[in-house]
């Protein structure tokens, strides 16, 4: 059994270096990106090999999926760059390279001392999880950490999103402010890109319901759904088939502080009901983790699909 | 699979210096992005790692989570800063900082 | 009532009904601002009243497996700092970002103020926050407020000020989350408590302390990562400047504190703690030079941050020095934390009257400044009085922080750490003597008022001046406060 | 029974393997872009295909063969539409990279 | 059987590898993009097959995002590369010439 998965490794490993070489060291930014989106999907099988099918699937919608096509939009919109010369555009010399390169080996080297050193048997918490699992009736550990027993990082976590988005639109130039982000797509009717744009949406519909629903008990949740829900509506929008919503509307703002209120809410209301914070009341745990869930999906497909689409670049309708 | 759990951990390791190479050295904003999130994906890697280690076969899940929570957190960094980025080539065309600081800007601008 | 929990939700709910209320968000600060701060001090009486560390198991579940938050007398008066300075410079953008109109709402009125509560919350996650993992999270959620915060009055420039920040932001939370992995991996757990009763001297716990105190440097400016930091603060409006300098990298430096102190009293060497110092000698010269050769007054402020930021590093090699000298034990540590408090105070005071200055001239070149504590002079009195905290001159809590490090250093017989104090508080009168000596002569031709000044702003930096000044004047408040949950290395010294 | 069915995954995914082997060198081998565009599209969704039959004697009940087959459905349907779209890029660029800044 | 499957599955790596030279040698961008989708199908196919030979249904669903979402990338590259990034290369107005 070992010498196969051993081959894999030995295989999977150094193409995640050189992806990730290529993609730090590539001539041409573009090639850069593709070298940084195929490194995204190999990660993604690195998570299947080592088991972990709740960050495969987190890496895959997002590492393969919405990064990439936020760092190609963003390069697509960057007016050309010059030809580069060493020190011409603040690119640092021969010197600084090597310089630089000794300092992230030996940092790099010395992590992998660390990471050799660690002690065995290993510590960690997995036994004490799967002891306090049960109480949740929840089947999928990740899930429990995520939402019962760190709920406290998740609640940040997703304010942090939506942080982020509020940052993204105070970046509107003034006179577009509550406009639209991004361009508006225009298709051939009857084209390959709108067929795609009317598939893929209803399917994607369907793949994010189940990897939510699956979120409780198997490799899921609100993450996993919120991004891959996030992905195909953006499909949807490029494929000229819908817009981007004026980010003005109020239901739109309603939406997107939905899940994260949500959570709070339920949070503040443990301290009635179960005498702590985010705490839940022992026979009500996965009803109020999937109840969060639900609202947290939709607030985090939104959040991240605008948070791709950029700044508000038309005026209000 | 502790094997492979090392091997992975020093993948990781190898990871954060190339992001960190390239976050130093390449002077497009846009490179830099992209070189953090190699940076943060070696350190998730390296999390993957410890959490194969603590339980070999079902992975411990609190790195697992915390990964979650950082892959989350990494995209919305870096949407602010593509944005952030898309807004300054906008005003000004830059698309890298110059090594110095950029020169102050003259009082009169900031009246308003 | 949890009011450790409580100081977290409750900024963040203002945060999550501010955007949805759109053009009426600032109203909403006449009830988040005020019950806030009424949370931070009921948090600070609970302290001060049970005399230990107060700690809460979120959603019931201890640690390892759940998040511990913990207030001791540190935490407590750090959360009580920004809740003051928060409300102060809320109250003062309140003339600042209101919409413009009654029926149009406007983008930075809007988002300004989801931004500082956001801002707030993120402040007192991190200085509540019991488990490394989730201050991880937490200064993300700061830099996500801070940087926009920057920019938010679309001046060009600010653009790349902000990006530069926030590249440096991230680069810093992401050593610092190297760090946070090696000590799950080294001792499985994540939060501090345990991790201080587990946590040896060997390879992974040096790598983890190295990596994220490199990290935690980089947030907090420290030379030479402090690249960052002036083009941020002085390009960003008056209300964010002041939250930015005055706590936003205090988070940082306290998470080193903590890290530190607490999590890794045992890995810690004396010789990294010398290397802190030196660092922070360097900022100290460097930044205090810098402020004296700028031109515009933002500028300055800004640089002062710089070099004020060096001080809290020179209580790394001096705690555990003997304090027969001082009537408090500690005094290293006392006079760090307090520095950071006074200094809170002080730059938000300076940076809010720098602003008034400058909406009121329409420029702030220092030059152009003279006979100006004749047209606003409430404004200019503030920016002096913090200057005096920043001098180190008596009475003000500037001079009692420096005066329990130089005191200690000198009983410790590392008498040269001394010498860069005294030297920065003498550079600091240099840069607040230059602005203060034009404004207060008669110029030939008093400058012109754009607009005048209404004395109700005029009178919020003077409020945070006095505040710095005070701490000088009752000072065995705080100390006791401190007292409570203090931890062992901050007397014994560390390593 | 579960010999032959266990003999068929083999061949199965070993056709499917042999499918990607002959995209890859075509990918490699083929003089320019089109061709390279159109062996790649053909071969390697033929092998994803091959593999999922293989695969699908030992799935666990209808509904994991029925996700199986959607895997296969979703690339197919993306090889498809993304070969199209490509190929007009590349019709029109006449084989320059896009935007200018794909060469600095 | 797993053996069988798990080696499977790093032969198809060691060929769609390849892939990755024609990224980094083009000399076209559509060269690269299809470079790059060839890797997604052939790892669509690497984590089908681990999930077969490790016996994790739940690996499938990490398939089942890869291939839904294994056009995104190419059409994000599609749009950026019409003259206006918002067009469609199938509308003749968006000949960039």
């Amino acid at each position: 059994m070992n010498g196969a998965w051993l081959l894999l490794d030995l295989v999977l490993v150094p193409m995640i270096l050189a992806a990730a070489l290529c993609a730090v060291g590539a001539r041409a930014q573009f090639t850069g990106i593709v070298f940084y989106i195929v490194y995204g999907l190999l990660l993604a099988l690195a998570w299947v090999r080592l088991g972990a099918e709740n960050v495969a699937l987190a890496e895959a919608a997002i590492g393969a999926g919405l990064t990439g096509v936020l760092l190609l939009g963003a390069l697509a919109r960057l007016p050309a760059a010059a030809p580069a010369e060493p020190g011409a555009d603040g690119s640092p010399g021969t010197a600084l390279r090597l310089a630089a390169a000794i300092l992230c080996a030996a940092l790099a080297l010395g992590l992998g001392a660390a990471v050799l050193a660690l002690p065995e048997p290993a510590p960690g918490l997995a036994d004490v999880a799967a002891a306090h699992l049960p109480a949740t009736g929840l089947g999928n550990p990740v899930t429990a950490v995520l939402l019962v027993w760190r709920g406290y990082d998740t609640l940040l976590e997703v304010v942090v999103l939506l942080l982020a988005l509020l940052g993204v639109w105070s970046l509107t130039p003034d006179p577009l402010w509550g406009g639209v982000p991004g361009p508006r797509h225009r298709t051939r009717p009857e084209g390959v890109l709108v067929f795609l744009g009317r598939v893929l949406p209803p399917a994607g519909l369907l793949v994010g319901a189940h990897v939510f629903w699956a979120g409780a008990d198997r490799p899921g949740g609100a993450f996993q759904a919120g991004t891959i829900l996030a992905a195909v509506w953006l499909l949807a929008i490029m494929a000229g088939l819908t817009d981007a919503p004026a980010v003005r509307g109020l239901a739109l703002r309603l939406v997107l502080v939905g899940g994260p209120a949500v959570f709070l809410g339920v949070g503040l209301a443990g301290l009635a009901t179960a005498g702590a914070f985010l705490g839940y009341p022992p026979d009500f745990v996965k009803p109020l983790v999937v109840l969060v869930e639900a609202a947290l999906t939709l607030s985090i497909a939104v959040t991240l699909g605008l948070l791709v689409a950029g700044a508000p670049e038309r005026p209000p309708r | 699979m502790t094997d492979a759990a090392t091997l992975y951990g020093l993948c990781g390791a190898a990871l954060v210096g190339i992001g960190l190479y390239g976050l130093i050295v390449q002077a497009p904003l846009l490179r830099k992005i992209l070189a953090f999130n190699l940076i943060g994906s070696g350190v998730f890697l390296l999390l993957g790692a410890i959490a194969e280690r603590a339980a070999p076969g079902r992975g411990d899940p609190v790195p697992h989570a915390l990964i979650i929570t950082g892959i989350v957190v990494a995209l919305s960094a870096t949407a602010l800063a593509v944005a952030l980025l898309l807004r300054l080539a906008g005003a000004t065309g830059r698309s890298t900082l110059s090594p110095e600081p950029p020169p102050p800007a003259p009082g009169e601008r900031n009246g308003g | 009532m949890p009011w450790v929990v409580m100081a977290v939700a409750l900024p963040f709910a203002g945060m999550l009904l501010a955007l949805p209320l759109g053009r009426h968000a600032h109203r909403l600060a006449w009830a988040v601002l005020p019950s806030g701060l009424a949370v931070s001090v009921l948090l600070v009486v609970q302290v001060w009243r049970g005399g230990e560390t107060v700690a809460y198991a979120i959603g019931g579940f201890a640690p390892p497996l759940g998040i511990a938050l913990r207030a001791d007398g540190l935490s407590a008066l750090l959360v009580l700092t920004t809740a003051l300075v928060v409300c102060a410079t809320g109250l003062f953008a309140l003339a600042e970002f209101r919409p413009p109109s009654a029926e149009r709402e406007a983008r930075a009125s809007v988002l300004f103020w989801p931004l500082l509560f956001a801002l707030w919350g993120a402040l007192n996650a991190a200085f509540l926050g019991g488990d490394l993992f989730n201050l991880y999270v937490a200064l993300e959620l700061l830099t996500l407020a801070a940087v926009p915060l920057v920019s938010l009055e679309g001046k060009p420039e600010t653009f790349a000020a902000a990006l530069r920040y926030l590249l440096f932001a991230l680069l810093g939370s992401v050593l610092y989350l190297v760090g946070v992995a090696l000590l799950y991996g080294a001792y499985g757990t994540l939060d501090i408590a345990l991790l201080a009763g587990a946590a040896r001297s060997e390879p992974a716990a040096w790598a983890a302390g190295a990596l994220m105190t490199a990290g935690l440097l980089a947030k907090t400016a420290l030379f030479p990562l402090h690249l960052w930091l002036p083009p941020a603060h002085a390009g960003a409006p008056a209300a964010a400047s002041a939250v930015l300098s005055g706590l936003v990298v205090k988070a940082s430096f306290y998470l080193l504190v903590r890290l530190w102190f607490d999590a890794l009293p045992a890995v810690a060497h004396p010789e990294a703690a010398t290397l802190l110092a030196a660092l922070g000698t360097a900022a100290i010269l460097f930044g205090s030079v810098l402020a004296l050769r700028q031109e515009r007054l933002k500028l300055a402020v800004a640089y002062s941050t710089m070099a004020q930021l060096g001080y809290l590093f020179l209580m790394f090699p001096l705690t555990g020095g003997p304090t027969e000298a001082q009537p408090w034990s500690a005094g290293a540590w006392n006079g760090g934390i307090l520095h950071a408090i006074s200094h809170a105070f002080a730059k938000s005071a300076m940076f809010l009257a720098a602003g008034l200055i400058l909406e009121a001239v329409g420029h702030d070149r220092i030059a152009g400044l003279g006979g100006i504590g004749r047209a606003l002079p409430m404004t200019v009195f503030a920016f002096g009085l913090a200057g005096l905290s920043l001098m180190g001159l008596p009475p003000s809590g500037g001079f009692i922080a420096k005066w329990l490090l130089v005191t200690t250093a000198l009983a410790s017989g590392q008498w040269w750490w001394a010498v860069p104090m005294l030297a920065g508080g003498l550079l600091a009168a240099g840069y607040v003597f230059r602005v203060l000596n034009p404004a207060l002569a008669g110029a030939d031709e008093p400058v012109a008022l754009r607009r005048p000044v209404p004395r109700r702003r005029q009178a919020i930096p003077l409020v945070l001046a006095l505040l710095s000044v005070l701490l000088g004047l009752l000072p065995l408040g705080p100390y006791r406060l401190l007292w409570v949950g203090r931890p062992t290395a901050a007397e014994e010294g560390l390593g | 029974m579960r010999l032959a069915l266990d003999l068929f995954t083999v061949l199965a995914v070993s056709a499917g393997a042999f499918f990607f082997l002959a995209g890859t060198v075509g990918l490699l081998r083929f003089p320019d872009v089109l061709t390279r565009l159109h062996a790649l599209t053909k071969a390697d969704n033929l092998g994803l295909g091959l593999i999922v039959l293989g695969l699908l004697p030992r799935a666990e009940g209808p509904l994991a063969a029925l996700k199986l087959l959607a895997v296969w459905l979703f690339a197919l349907l993306a090889a498809a539409t993304v070969a199209q779209l490509v190929a007009r890029v590349a019709l029109r660029r006449n084989g320059r990279s896009p935007g200018g800044s794909a060469a600095g | 059987m797993a053996e069988f499957l798990v080696a499977a599955a790093a032969f198809l790596l060691i060929t769609v590898a390849a892939g990755l030279v024609r990224i980094l040698q083009g000399p076209t961008a559509a060269d690269r993009m299809m470079a790059a989708q060839l890797l997604g199908t052939g790892g669509i196919a690497v984590v089908l097959l681990l999930a077969a030979a490790a016996e994790r249904p739940a690996a499938v669903d990490v398939a089942l995002v890869l291939a839904l979402l294994a056009a995104f990338a190419a059409v994000a590259f599609v749009k950026g590369a019409t003259s206006s990034g918002s067009g469609d290369p199938e509308l003749p107005e968006d000949d960039r010439g």
